[in-house]
C-alpha cells in the first residue's frame, strides 16, 4: 500500500503569501494513500530536506509528493533528497504551487483549493509511480563549437587545453570574428589584432582543435554525449594542403572592385581573397559570385599563377561527419545597417556610417590605414557626430532592447578621432551613458573631459545632407529641449547590436529556443545563463544577447568548464523517462499487433523490431522494442499505439489518467 | 463458375493454398462465407455480385494464425483491405494469392498483395442511396442535433463489438478496451462508455478505414456506424489531402507535413 | 460611370473658405477629363484638429455623419483632398469599424445607422489611380520649371492610417509633376512640419519654420514649391511677409497646388485656377 | 454566467509548462479555475485523456505545447496537429462541443500569451456554462 508523505512550502512569502500552506496540509492528511503530511517555510533549504530525511525513516515512507515551486526548479533538488533517505527518487514528484498557483492568482480560498487540488494531483500520480533508475549512456568526449569569433576561441582553447578534442566550425574563410575587424578595444585602447591573432594562431596549431573554415552545420541528431553532426564544408575551390599561402592569385586577381566584408564595404577585395593579412587559416577563397570564371566561364587567371597548382575550380561543397559529445553555440552577432534608417537617409549618404565601419577606418589595417577619412571624398572630417542609442532602446523600430557595447565603443570612437584629429570636434548625441563595467565609468569621463567630446544629451531627429556637409537636426534635453543643428562632415550612427539573420533556422537544427528577437534563449536566466533547454548544447556570446568581449570571454570559459564537467565520466546517466513496449507469458508474449506504424511517429528512430523465437529457433512473433539509448522520452508513440501497447516511464497511462482524475474528483 | 472451381482445384492440389475462403450459398438468396481446404468442397464456392462479405477479416484470426498458403475470394473492398493489411505488416509470414471478378465477370488468379495493390481501381466505394441521404441529412445538422441523434443512437448500443469483429482493420491481439489499467473505456454499456469506444473506434480507423461497411453490416441494432467512418475519411481528405490505398505504412496520424492547414490552433 | 465606381468630393471648410482656388482648380482639371465631381451632399466641418483636443464624442460623431451622407448616396469611394481632413475621416472609419462602442455611440448621437465608403482616398491616392492614367493620352504644355514638393506632416502619417511606404521621403507628387514636365528637386524639407495651426496664434514659430523650408527650397534651385493641403499653402503663400522679415531673405517662389500644376499642364487658363487668388503672384 | 467551472490544461513541458512558469514569475494574474497538467511533450497528449477529462467533471480543455519547429523533441507538436485535426472533425461528428477545447501553441518565452490564453478560455467555458449534458451521458444507462 503506498505510504505517501506531503510537505508543503511557503517559500518565504511567495507560496504563504497567498495560499493558506496549513490548510493545504491539513488536508492533504485525508487523501487515499498519505501517511504524514506537514508544511514548512523553506522546504528546499537544509532543514527542510532534513525534515523530508525524518519523516520517510519515521513514517517509512514508500513516496513523497512535495507541494512547492516549478519542478522544472528543485525536482532534482527533492529527488536526491529521497534517493538519500532510501526512497527512490522516482517515487518523488512536485506540484507547482508557485509559479502556477500563488503568483498568478490573488489571495483566498480558491488560490488555496486549487493548491490543494495541485497537491491531491500529484498525489493520485505517486501512488502510480514505480522505481526508475538512470540509464547509462557512453559519452563521445568531442565537443562541436559553432562560431569561431572570440567566443568560439575562448571555449575551443579552454577545451582543448583540458585534453578533450574539439571540432570548431566558422561559416567565414577565417576565425576570428567581429573582435578581429575592431581597431583598439575599451577600456584600455590596446589593440584589438595584437591580442586576438595569438590565440588565433594557437587555435590552428593546437593538436586538440580540428578547425573547419568556411563550414556550416547541415543537421544535427542524437542527443547528450551522442549527437552526430553533419558539417556542410562550403567549396573554397582551393586545394588547402597543396595551397601555400604565398598570396600570388589575389595579387593576379582581375576582379578587384568588390565591396570587401571584412572592410565592411569600405574598402574593396579581390574574387579570390584572404579576408584580412592575419586571417587564420591564411588561405584564399574564391567568392564564386563574384568569380569571372564561375559567372562567365571565361579567366582562370589565378590557377595559371598558382606555383603548386593549387586551384580547383571543380571542387564540390563537402559534407563531414562527426560524432559529438556536446556543443557550444558561440554564433555572436550583426550590426544593423544604417539603411534601417528612413530618418538618416535610408543609408543613402555615404557619409553616415555604422561603428563597425568607424572601426575599419581607424583600423591600422583598414581601408585607410587607420586615418579617419571620410567615405564620400576622402578628406579628414573637421566635424564629426556620434548617435548612441541608434535603433537600440526603440519599440516602434521593433528592437526594445539596449545593446549594451555602444555607449562604451561610441566614447572609444570619439577618443580615437580626437586622437588622430586633434584640432577636431565630436559630438555625441545620448540619451544615458551606460558604462557600468571595470574602469569603464572613468574611460568615458576621459572622453568628455580629457578629449573634449562634447556629449549632448538628446536624440536626432533627422540628418539630411546640404552641399557637402550634413546637418544633423536633434535636441539638447538639458538645456529645455533647445533645438540643435550641427553641421557635420561625418556622422557615426552606433547601430543596434542584432541576431544574425539565419539564427532562428540554427536554433530550429539544434532544437534550441529562441526569444522574440532571435537572441538564443537560455535554460534559466540567473541560474543557468550559459547552458539550453536541450541537453548537451551550450551558449557563449553575444548570441545570447548582446555583450561586449570580456563578458564574452569570461561566458565562453563558462560553457567550456560545463562541457569539462560532462566529460569528467565515461558514462553519462541519463533521466530513465524512455518508452517501453509490453511484455507478456507466453504464448502472448506481447500485446503489440506488429503493425510497426509506431516507428515512423518516432523522431529518434528507437523504435526496433524484435523476432520472438521458440527453442527450435522458429520466430513465433515480431514485435516492436525500444532502445532505451536512443529514446528520449517524448510519449508520442505512447499516444499513438492503438492498442496502448506502450507504455513511457514516469508519464505512464495509468500516471495520467489517475492525475486527471485526482485532479477532478475533488468534490 | 466453372473457370473458378478449376482454379481454386488447381491451388489445392497444387499446395499454393491449403484454406480457400470463399463465397457459398447461404438462406435464400444470400451468401456466406465458405471455408475449404479439401477438394471435393469445391463444388460449394460462388462468386457472384451477391457476395459482400470482407473476407480479409478472417486473414488476421488467431484461428487461422498456423496456415500460410491462403487463397480469398477478393470483392473491391476485401482487395483495399488486403493491400492496407500488407501495409501494416500483418502477413509477414503468410503467401496469400486472390481470386478477383474481372470486368466481364470471369475469375482471376492473383498472386501476392503486392500484384494486387497495383491491379486496385482508383474509384471509391459506392454508398448505398440510403446511407448517402443518412449522410446528407447528417450533414445540415447543428452540433445540438447530432448530439441528440448520437444520443438516441448509441443508447441501443450493448457494446456487443461485432463491429470490431466484422471490421478487417480491427486485428488487435489485446484491443485497448479491455485495458483496465487504466479502464479506459467504462465496461457497462451505459452511453458514455459507448461514445467513449465509438469515438476511439473511429480514431483508430483515421487514415485505415477501407469504407467497406462491414461494421454497419454486421451491427445487430443496425446503427449507422458507416457514416461515422465516410464522415472522418471527408473530413480528412478534405484538410490533408486525399485519402489513396496503399501498401505504405505511412498514414495520416503517424507523418505530418510542416505546413499541415488548419484553423483553430491560436 | 456607374454610382458606386464613381467618386465623391468631400471639399471641407477650406476649400470653399480661406482656399477656394484648390477646390477650383480640381474641379478645373476633373472637367478638362470629363470626371463628374459630385460633393457630399449636405456635408458638414470635420471637426479638424480642434474637435479631437476637446470633444471625443465630437471627433468621432462629425466625421462619421460625412461617412455616412457618403455612403447614403451609394458611393464606395470618397475623395478627401485636405490633408487635415482626410486624417480625420480615414481614423474615424477605421475606429467605428474596429469598435462596435464607438460606432454605437455615433449612430446614438446623430440617430442614423453609420455606414461608411469601402475607402477613402487622398489626392496623391486619387491623381495615381484616376487622373495620371488619362493624362497619357493628352498632349501636355510641359511644365519645365525645377520644383520642391511639400508633402507637409500630415499627408504621409501616421504610420497606421497612410499606407506610404516611405515616410520620410515620399515620392508620390514628384512622380506625379516629373511627368508633367516638370523637374521635382531632392530635398530635405518635404515632410518637415510648417507650423501648421499657429498660422494665427503663434506667427513667429510658423515664420521660423516656413522659413527653413523656403530656405532650403530657394538653396536647391526650386522655382516653385508644390503642394496638396490648404494649411501648408496658407503658411508658406500667406505668411510670405513675415517669412521675409524672420529669415532676412526675399523670396519670390510661388506656392502652386498640385491640381493647379495639372491645370497649367493641361492649358487651363489661370483664373480658372485660382492663381489670382496667391499672395505671391504665379508668374508662368 | 456560471462561475465555478473546472478547465484543464494539457500542457508540454518544454514550452507551455515553462510559459506558464515565466507568467509566474512575471506575476501575470489570470484565472484560478485552470489547472495544468504536465506532458513531456504535445505528442504525448492521448485523445483519450480529452474524453476522460470531460467523463471527469471538467467543463473545459486546454491543450498547448511548442509553436510548429520549435518542439524539444523536433515533431512531437506536428504529430499532435495532426492528431488534434482528425480527432476535432470526429467529436463534431458526435457532436461533442468543440468550443469547450481550445488548442494553442504558447512557447517558453509567452508569459503574457498563456495568461491571454487562460483568461479567454475561462471566459468562453463561463458562457458556456458547465458541461453537465456530457457528464449525464454516465447516469444514463442504456436499455
Amino acid at each position: 500500500m503506498a505510504r505517501i508523505g506531503v510537505f508543503i512550502c511557503h517559500c518565504g512569502e511567495n507560496i504563504g503569501g497567498t495560499v493558506d500552506c496549513n490548510k493545504v496540509a491539513k488536508s492533504a492528511e485525508s487523501f487515499d494513500g498519505v501517511v504524514f503530511s506537514t508544511d514548512y517555510k523553506y522546504m528546499c533549504s537544509d532543514p527542510g530536506q532534513t525534515l523530508i530525511k525524518q519523516a520517510i525513516a519515521e513514517h517509512k515512507l514508500t513516496g513523497v509528493v512535495v507541494g512547492a515551486c516549478s519542478p522544472r526548479m528543485h525536482e532534482p533538488t527533492f529527488r536526491k533528497t529521497c534517493s538519500e533517505a532510501g526512497v527512490n527518487g522516482y517515487m518523488c514528484e512536485m506540484a507547482n504551487l508557485r509559479e502556477h498557483c500563488s503568483w498568478v492568482h490573488e489571495k483566498g480560498e480558491a488560490t488555496t483549493n486549487k493548491a490543494t487540488d495541485l497537491v491531491r494531483m500529484l498525489v493520485g500520480k505517486v501512488k502510480n509511480n514505480k522505481p526508475l533508475s538512470p540509464i547509462k549512456v557512453p559519452v563521445s568526449k568531442t565537443a562541436l563549437v559553432i562560431g569561431g569569433g572570440i567566443a568560439g576561441i575562448q571555449t575551443s582553447l579552454d577545451i582543448a587545453n583540458a585534453g578533450h578534442k574539439v571540432v570548431l566550425i566558422e561559416k567565414q574563410p577565417s576565425i576570428g570574428g567581429h573582435m578581429s575587424q575592431l581597431s583598439e578595444t575599451f577600456p584600455t585602447l590596446d589593440c584589438s589584432q595584437c591580442i586576438l591573432t595569438p590565440r588565433m594562431v594557437e587555435v590552428a596549431q593546437h593538436p586538440n582543435i580540428e578547425l573547419i573554415t568556411y563550414a556550416e552545420l547541415e543537421s544535427l541528431d542524437g542527443f547528450i554525449g551522442n549527437f552526430k553532426a553533419r558539417i556542410r564544408k562550403k567549396a573554397k575551390s582551393i586545394d588547402e594542403k597543396l595551397c601555400t599561402g604565398c598570396g600570388m592569385c589575389t595579387t593576379k586577381c582581375p576582379t578587384k572592385k568588390i565591396p570587401g566584408e571584412f572592410n565592411e564595404k569600405l574598402g574593396n577585395r579581390t574574387a579570390i581573397y584572404v579576408p584580412f593579412p592575419q586571417a587564420v587559416p591564411n588561405k584564399p577563397v574564391i567568392d564564386k559570385n563574384n568569380c569571372t570564371y564561375y559567372q562567365k566561364g571565361k579567366c582562370r587567371i589565378c590557377e595559371k599563377f598558382c606555383p603548386t597548382q593549387a586551384i580547383r575550380f571543380d571542387q564540390p561543397d563537402e559534407i563531414v561527419e562527426r560524432s559529438i559529445g556536446a556543443v557550444v553555440v558561440a554564433t555572436g552577432f550583426e550590426v544593423k545597417g544604417t539603411d534601417f534608417f528612413p530618418e538618416y537617409g535610408y543609408g543613402k549618404y555615404a557619409d553616415v556610417i555604422t561603428g563597425l565601419q568607424f572601426e575599419r577606418l581607424a583600423s591600422a589595417s583598414g581601408p585607410t590605414l587607420g586615418e579617419i577619412r571620410r567615405p564620400s571624398d576622402g578628406k579628414i572630417p573637421e566635424k564629426i557626430v556620434f548617435l548612441a542609442c541608434a535603433g537600440s532602446r526603440d519599440p516602434a523600430k521593433g528592437i526594445k532592447y539596449c545593446s549594451k557595447i555602444c555607449c562604451m565603443y561610441t566614447a572609444k570612437h570619439a577618443m580615437l578621432y580626437k586622437h588622430k584629429v586633434h584640432h577636431g570636434d565630436a559630438y555625441v548625441f545620448y540619451m544615458d551613458i551606460r558604462a557600468a563595467g571595470k574602469m569603464y565609468d572613468e574611460f568615458t569621463r576621459r572622453a568628455i573631459e580629457e578629449d573634449e567630446v562634447k556629449y549632448i544629451r538628446g536624440r536626432v531627429s533627422r540628418i539630411y545632407e546640404k552641399n557637402g556637409k550634413l546637418i544633423v537636426k536633434g535636441a539638447d534635453t538639458l538645456l529645455g529641449a533647445m533645438p540643435v543643428e550641427v553641421e557635420a562632415d561625418m556622422v557615426v550612427l552606433a547601430t543596434a547590436s542584432v541576431a544574425h539573420n539565419d539564427a532562428a533556422d540554427l536554433a530550429q537544427k539544434l532544437h534550441v529556443s529562441y526569444d522574440e528577437n532571435n537572441f538564443f534563449v537560455e535554460a534559466h536566466p540567473k541560474l543557468k545563463p550559459v547552458e539550453t533547454n536541450t541537453a548537451g548544447i551550450f551558449l557563449a556570446g553575444a548570441c545570447q544577447s548582446p555583450r561586449d568581449i570580456p563578458e564574452t570571454v569570461a561566458m565562453a570559459s563558462g560553457a567550456a568548464s560545463k562541457i569539462l564537467g560532462l566529460f569528467s565520466q565515461n558514462e553519462l546517466t541519463r533521466e530513465p523517462v524512455v518508452a517501453v513496449v509490453n511484455r507478456a507469458a507466453p504464448p502472448l508474449f506481447s500485446t503489440c499487433a506488429g503493425c510497426f506504424m509506431c516507428q515512423s511517429v518516432c523522431p529518434y528512430q528507437a523504435i526496433e523490431k524484435e523476432e520472438i523465437k521458440n527453442r527450435a529457433g522458429e520466430t513465433i512473433k515480431t514485435v516492436a522494442k525500444v532502445n532505451p539509448g536512443l529514446c528520449q522520452g517524448c510519449g508520442t508513440c505512447v499516444a499513438f499505439c492503438r492498442s496502448k501497447s506502450i507504455d513511457i516511464q514516469g508519464f505512464s497511462n495509468e500516471q495520467m489518467v489517475e492525475e486527471v482524475f485526482a485532479l477532478l474528483n475533488n468534490d | 463458375m466453372k473457370r473458378l472451381h478449376q482454379i481454386v482445384s488447381e491451388l489445392l492440389a497444387s499446395g499454393k493454398a491449403k484454406l480457400v475462403i470463399g463465397y457459398e450459398k447461404g438462406t435464400g438468396e444470400k451468401r456466406r462465407p465458405a471455408f475449404i481446404s479439401d477438394a471435393n468442397e469445391v463444388e460449394r464456392l460462388v462468386f457472384d455480385s451477391q457476395c459482400s462479405h470482407n473476407l480479409s477479416v478472417y486473414l488476421t484470426k488467431p484461428e487461422y494464425k498456423h496456415v500460410t498458403e491462403i487463397a480469398v475470394f477478393a470483392t473491391p473492398q476485401t482487395m483495399r483491405a488486403v493491400v492496407r493489411l500488407a501495409g501494416e505488416n500483418q502477413f509477414q509470414d503468410k503467401k496469400l494469392s486472390f481470386i478477383v471478378m474481372d470486368q466481364d465477370q470471369n475469375a482471376l488468379l492473383i498472386e501476392g498483395a503486392e500484384v494486387l495493390a497495383n491491379h486496385l481501381g482508383k474509384e471509391k466505394i459506392a454508398l448505398s442511396s440510403a446511407q448517402e441521404e443518412l449522410l446528407a441529412k447528417f450533414e445540415a445538422m447543428s452540433r445540438e442535433e447530432r448530439f441528440a441523434y448520437w444520443k438516441e443512437q448509441l443508447s441501443n448500443c450493448v457494446k456487443c463489438y461485432a463491429c470490431r469483429a466484422a471490421c478487417p482493420m480491427c486485428y488487435c491481439t489485446r484491443c485497448t478496451v479491455e485495458v483496465n489499467q487504466p479502464q479506459w473505456i467504462s465496461v457497462p454499456s451505459s452511453l458514455q462508455g459507448n461514445f467513449e469506444y465509438h469515438i476511439m473506434r473511429a480514431m483508430h480507423m483515421a487514415g485505415r478505414c477501407v469504407d467497406c461497411g462491414s461494421c454497419e453490416a454486421a451491427c445487430p441494432l443496425g446503427l449507422p456506424l458507416n457514416i461515422i467512418t465516410r464522415r472522418m475519411i471527408k473530413d480528412i481528405e478534405a484538410s490533408l489531402g486525399p485519402d489513396i490505398v496503399s501498401m505504405d505504412t505511412k498514414s495520416v496520424l503517424n507523418t505530418f507535413q510542416p505546413n499541415d492547414k488548419e484553423n483553430f490552433i491560436r | 460611370m456607374s454610382k458606386n465606381m464613381s467618386v465623391a468630393v468631400y471639399p471641407g471648410c477650406s476649400l470653399n473658405g480661406s482656399s477656394r482656388e484648390y477646390m477650383e482648380s480640381l474641379r478645373a482639371v476633373l472637367n478638362a477629363l470629363e470626371i463628374p465631381v459630385n460633393e457630399v451632399d449636405d456635408w458638414n466641418c470635420c471637426g479638424a484638429s480642434a474637435a479631437h483636443n476637446i470633444d471625443q464624442d465630437m471627433a468621432v460623431a462629425l466625421p462619421s455623419r460625412i461617412l455616412a451622407q457618403t455612403a447614403k448616396d451609394g458611393y464606395s469611394n470618397l475623395l478627401v483632398p485636405c490633408a487635415a481632413c482626410y486624417n480625420r475621416l480615414k481614423h474615424v472609419q477605421q475606429e467605428i469599424k474596429t469598435s462596435p462602442e464607438i460606432r454605437q455611440k455615433a449612430s446614438v448621437l446623430l440617430n442614423q445607422e453609420i455606414n461608411t465608403p469601402d475607402t477613402i482616398v487622398n489626392i496623391l491616392e486619387y491623381l495615381q489611380s484616376t487622373v495620371m492614367p488619362r493624362l497619357e493620352g493628352k498632349t501636355l504644355k510641359p511644365v519645365s520649371k525645377k520644383v520642391a514638393c511639400y508633402y507637409g506632416c500630415l499627408l504621409v502619417r501616421p504610420k497606421g492610417i497612410s499606407d506610404e511606404k516611405q515616410i520620410e521621403d515620399p515620392q508620390g507628387m514628384d512622380q506625379i509633376m516629373a511627368s508633367l514636365g516638370a523637374e521635382p528637386v531632392s530635398w530635405a524639407f518635404k515632410t518637415e512640419c510648417c507650423g501648421a495651426g499657429f498660422s494665427v496664434s503663434n506667427t513667429t514659430t510658423v515664420a521660423r519654420l516656413s522659413s527653413e523650408i523656403l530656405i532650403d527650397a530657394a538653396d536647391r534651385g526650386a522655382e516653385a514649391i508644390i503642394v496638396a493641403c490648404p494649411m501648408c499653402h496658407s503658411n508658406l503663400d500667406m505668411r510670405r511677409r513675415e517669412i521675409e522679415k524672420y529669415s532676412g531673405r526675399k523670396f519670390d517662389i510661388p506656392v502652386l497646388y498640385i491640381t493647379q500644376a495639372i491645370g497649367l499642364a493641361l492649358g487651363i487658363p489661370a483664373k480658372k485656377l485660382g492663381l489670382q487668388r496667391h499672395f505671391v503672384p504665379v508668374k508662368i | 454566467m456560471e462561475n465555478n467551472i473546472k478547465v484543464v490544461a494539457f500542457v508540454c513541458n518544454w514550452c507551455t509548462y515553462a510559459g506558464a512558469d515565466l507568467t509566474g514569475t512575471s506575476r501575470i494574474k489570470y484565472s484560478s479555475d485552470v489547472k495544468i497538467v504536465r506532458f513531456p511533450c504535445t505528442g504525448r497528449i492521448d485523445f483519450m485523456l480529452l474524453m476522460k477529462a470531460f467523463a471527469e467533471g471538467a467543463d473545459g480543455i486546454i491543450v498547448s505545447g511548442c509553436h510548429p519547429n520549435d518542439c524539444h523533441y523536433t515533431s512531437g507538436n506536428f504529430h499532435a496537429r495532426r492528431r488534434w485535426i482528425v480527432f476535432k472533425s470526429v467529436l463534431e461528428t458526435f457532436g461533442i462541443d468543440t468550443r469547450r477545447i481550445q488548442f494553442s501553441w504558447v512557447s517558453a518565452a509567452e508569459g503574457a500569451k498563456w495568461a491571454e490564453i487562460v483568461n479567454t478560455t475561462v471566459e468562453r467555458i463561463k458562457e458556456l456554462g458547465p458541461y453537465t449534458e456530457y457528464r449525464e451521458l454516465a447516469g444514463v444507462e442504456a436499455p
